[in-house]
């Protein structure tokens, strides 16, 4: 299997586990993280902090500047518009979390929210518990005999009561590309909010969020070889006065006494508190060395290392998860159990993830107790796989 | 671009003979105190512009043509830069103004750090609040 | 002024800001990072990354051991009891929104929340938010003539109402450590919670949580020399059950369906989300290396910088706030505005902060607009204020 | 600490024969099947192993004496483990079990890597419940 990827040698994580025999094919769950963040941390520190949007000073200056250039950079690598707004937050997980709060007092008992069955626990509990609290309706949309959202059934389940439709763009679990535009034109005619939850699918490709009529935008850094703790929320511009402030503090006040206080507009007054600065910087240097390479070139290589991968789990009558096209293949094989497998997978440095992969309802909705997720990332190479392989082959030999 | 008006290139010429940063503060401070006083019953919140920490207030006088502002501040060397910045768009247009290169002015004034990223000085959000009084003329 | 600092040369910032001639005199807003942060943080990404608590991987046994080290290695130092918790924010304005909610459900209509007249923002705003929402009564613990907490008028002001008392152990503007033991203990008879916002003065004395009888404790790494977007909040054995889960996600679910969910104990149940893995690990190995160093040294000359500093302000007849005796000084030029004070120290590189300093209502009270605030870190030494008030001299010089 | 039984030290001796992991996982799973079988009655939700992703059922039979533990897993190799750790301590008393090293037990076997501290594998999570049903005695 001669895959080579050209741009392994970039990410000195990879580098390192090879060295102690590791393959990494758990990238889904995190990424490794190229020299260039982590130089742009290191010079960051180095050069000396400030904090941003106060200071008179001149390294104060320095900072806001680099801040609030690291906002626009990456809201140019979201291809998202002018009038839009960037809120950075600590990940998908919190930004989903200020999303159901600070919507919720649209909502009233009876009102409905919409998620796939295949949502993430990150994009299913904050909905979950906020139905609970107000009496709202929590709607499951249902797959396909392929393990993809049936969009016209979604669309069907879609009512005047319906305010929310929450939806990734690529499960962490099936690993499909889904088409979401009919269904986010269809909620957007009947007046609902869309939220797409862009963990996974930021990394494999970049987002258009000109493109992607959806009215919020959440992911993490650390999925998309940045750093960890940080993560946005995209706003767009029609959707950003539906939010009502959500957390409360330091540089995001406009006026305040003891008892009473104004707030900033997004996105300051969605920042409360000193920002991840460091982190934010690092962030948008990683999507800016992302953006300098061949994009296509890489979608090409991530292709053929996904087709490799499949064709491999298929010809061992492995039992996969769905009808998956993108970054990553969960499955089982027949009559072991994930747990057994995923050790001594383990045992042999091959790192992939074995569980129910934070989709608890998902997996007993397909009667599994579990499964294994090989997922791969662009330094991931055909030796990789081919490692994969024999490792799975010999487990396989010892449990059967 | 317009052409700068003679009391523009004036100004331009004062600032770049000051070698240091002590005769540019000086400077600012003579700017500053050239300013036109504004009325206490004009320094109300509504003319107050967001997003300052040092209070600054920005009038726009509807009647004038071409539109005159008047502008004020606590902070006498942001008063300077407050007389500065109504120099260069005095005897403008609306569209005029919206076209001025605001931070090539500065820049040849050698302040362009005046023009800072960061809210403590409210440069900026006079900027932007000029912007928006003249859109709703 | 011969004040030199034996632990200058370990933050690179430091260095690189002398370079530019400039003079950091912010670190109550945020602190210079020591080298052992950089490499720390460096070599976390550099031998390959990996999510925790979850994986049977070598890799992610890996992150969950030094993650779950960093977290008693921190509690250690906080010298806490190994019963209590710590849980891993984004900071101390993260802490105290997760606070203000989760606590928010024992709360009824004319409950008080008691909080001092000194409180930054992120101490004041989510208990002020909170009261409003809530019909709870924010109580003011007023100052006395030297801008310190009147304990006696505090300890005057509890009632059988009294729910939360949330103070700050030094202020951000005053620089004065306040002795609360008596106001704890008063709070603690009558059933109150108390809640320590530990924010600047965690970094000018290690605290100590087992002598410190309050119930939460709040503070951010990046005020004690450790990375950005990172804070803890502590929370006793006994006020821990007091928390209701907060935010929802990954990494804190026991078991959930679509409809329903059971959620983790703290600390994992109030860490929704991928942690900000690498910062934390960062962060423990930033107090390991500050413990190795010498605190009664560090006290001392800390000590003696602020010595100099007030003496040196007073002897130009400057307007001091209160009657600092730690960390920083807050003050006015007689009749010269702050602002313009704070530029023309900025165009000579002092870098100090001057407005608000995140607390309107105190300088309001003050009857101030604004203020000019040094503070002081353990980086700094009697050149950095020789070359302070060299600039200020000069600055009044023009101003005057 | 206390001596190992003759088992006990049989394992050890069997486990550190071992050169590679193939021969140490076949050993283990020899364990397991060893295991004795929990009957479907017994594996409730109350005998469930609170924090570990495979399912694990742990009970205390209360009135043998001394204690006797039961567990069961659905994994084969996590089964193995389970035999391993009730080998090392049966026959003791509370207090004895409570004193042993397990960390220790498991580093002779080879083991040490399989009381990992995340939350996949339930060995700790085992451990914790152990001395909780201990403790309730
Ligand atoms: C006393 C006090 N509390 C809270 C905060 C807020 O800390 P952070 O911005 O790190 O959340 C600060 C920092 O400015 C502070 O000085
Ligand atoms: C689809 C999806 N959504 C949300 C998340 C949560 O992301 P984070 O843990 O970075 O907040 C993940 C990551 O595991 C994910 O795969």
């Amino acid at each position: 299997m001669f895959l080579p990827s050209p741009w392994r040698q970039f990410f000195p994580g990879i580098l390192a586990f090879a060295e102690q025999q590791q393959v990494w094919l758990d990238s889904a769950a995190t990424a490794q993280k190229p020299q260039s963040m982590l130089d742009a941390l290191a010079q960051h520190y180095q050069q000396g902090v400030a904090n941003v949007h106060r200071a008179q000073h001149q390294p104060g200056e320095r900072a806001t500047r680099a801040f609030e250039n690291a906002r626009s950079s990456i809201a140019k690598w979201l291809q998202a518009d002018a009038q839009d707004t960037l809120i950075f937050t600590k990940g998908t997980t919190e930004g989903i979390n200020l999303l159901s709060q600070a919507l919720a007092h649209h909502l009233q008992a009876g009102d409905e929210i919409l998620i796939s069955a295949y949502e993430h626990h990150a994009n299913l509990l904050p909905w979950q518990q906020l139905a609970l609290a107000r009496g709202l309706i929590l709607k499951v949309l249902p797959m396909d005999t392929d393990g993809h959202l049936d969009i016209d059934q979604a669309i069907a389940q879609l009512s005047t009561r319906s305010r929310i439709v929450a939806i990734s763009a690529l499960s962490n679990v099936v690993g499909h590309k889904q088409s979401l535009s009919a269904l986010l034109s269809a909620a957007r005619k009947i007046g609902a909010w869309t939220v797409i939850d862009g963990a996974q699918a930021a990394v494999h490709e970049r987002p258009n969020l000109q493109q992607l009529d959806c009215d919020f935008f959440v992911c993490s850094a650390h999925k998309v070889y940045g750093p960890d703790g940080v993560g946005l929320l995209f706003a767009r511009e029609r959707a950003v006065p539906a939010l009502r402030h959500w957390q409360f503090g330091g540089e995001m006040v406009r006026h305040c006494d003891y008892q009473h206080a104004e707030f900033l507009p997004a996105p300051l007054g969605f920042e409360p508190g000193t920002p991840s600065t460091a982190n934010i910087i690092a962030f948008a240097a990683t999507l800016e060395w992302l953006q300098s390479l061949d994009s296509q070139a890489i979608a090409t290589h991530e292709a053929a290392l996904h087709a490799a991968l499949l064709q491999g789990l298929q010809a061992r009558g492995m039992q996969i998860i769905g009808s998956p096209n993108c970054a990553l293949v969960s499955f089982n094989a027949p009559q072991v159990h994930h747990a057994d497998l995923a050790l001594l997978l383990g045992e042999q440095g091959i790192a992939v993830r074995a569980g129910h992969h934070c989709a608890m309802p998902l997996l007993h909705s397909l009667g599994l107790a579990g499964a294994l997720r090989v997922s791969l990332a662009m330094y991931n190479n055909g030796d990789d796989l081919q490692r994969f392989f024999a490792a799975l082959d010999q487990a396989l030999e010892i449990l059967q | 671009m317009n052409q700068l008006s003679t009391t523009a290139q004036q100004a331009i010429d004062e600032f770049q003979a000051c070698e240091q940063w002590e005769q540019r503060a000086r400077l600012l401070l003579q700017r500053g105190a050239q300013l036109q006083e504004l009325p206490q019953t004009l320094r109300t919140e509504d003319n107050l512009v967001h997003g300052c920490e040092t209070r600054v207030w920005l009038l726009l006088d509807r009647e004038a043509v071409p539109p005159r502002f008047q502008a004020a501040s606590e902070a006498r060397l942001l008063r300077g830069l407050l007389a500065l910045l109504l120099l260069r768009i005095e005897g403008l247009d609306a569209e005029q103004i919206t076209a001025i290169d605001v931070t090539d002015w500065f820049a040849q004034l050698g302040l362009s750090r005046q023009l800072s990223p960061s809210r403590s000085n409210g440069l900026n959000a006079v900027l932007i609040r000029m912007r928006e009084l003249l859109d709703n003329l």
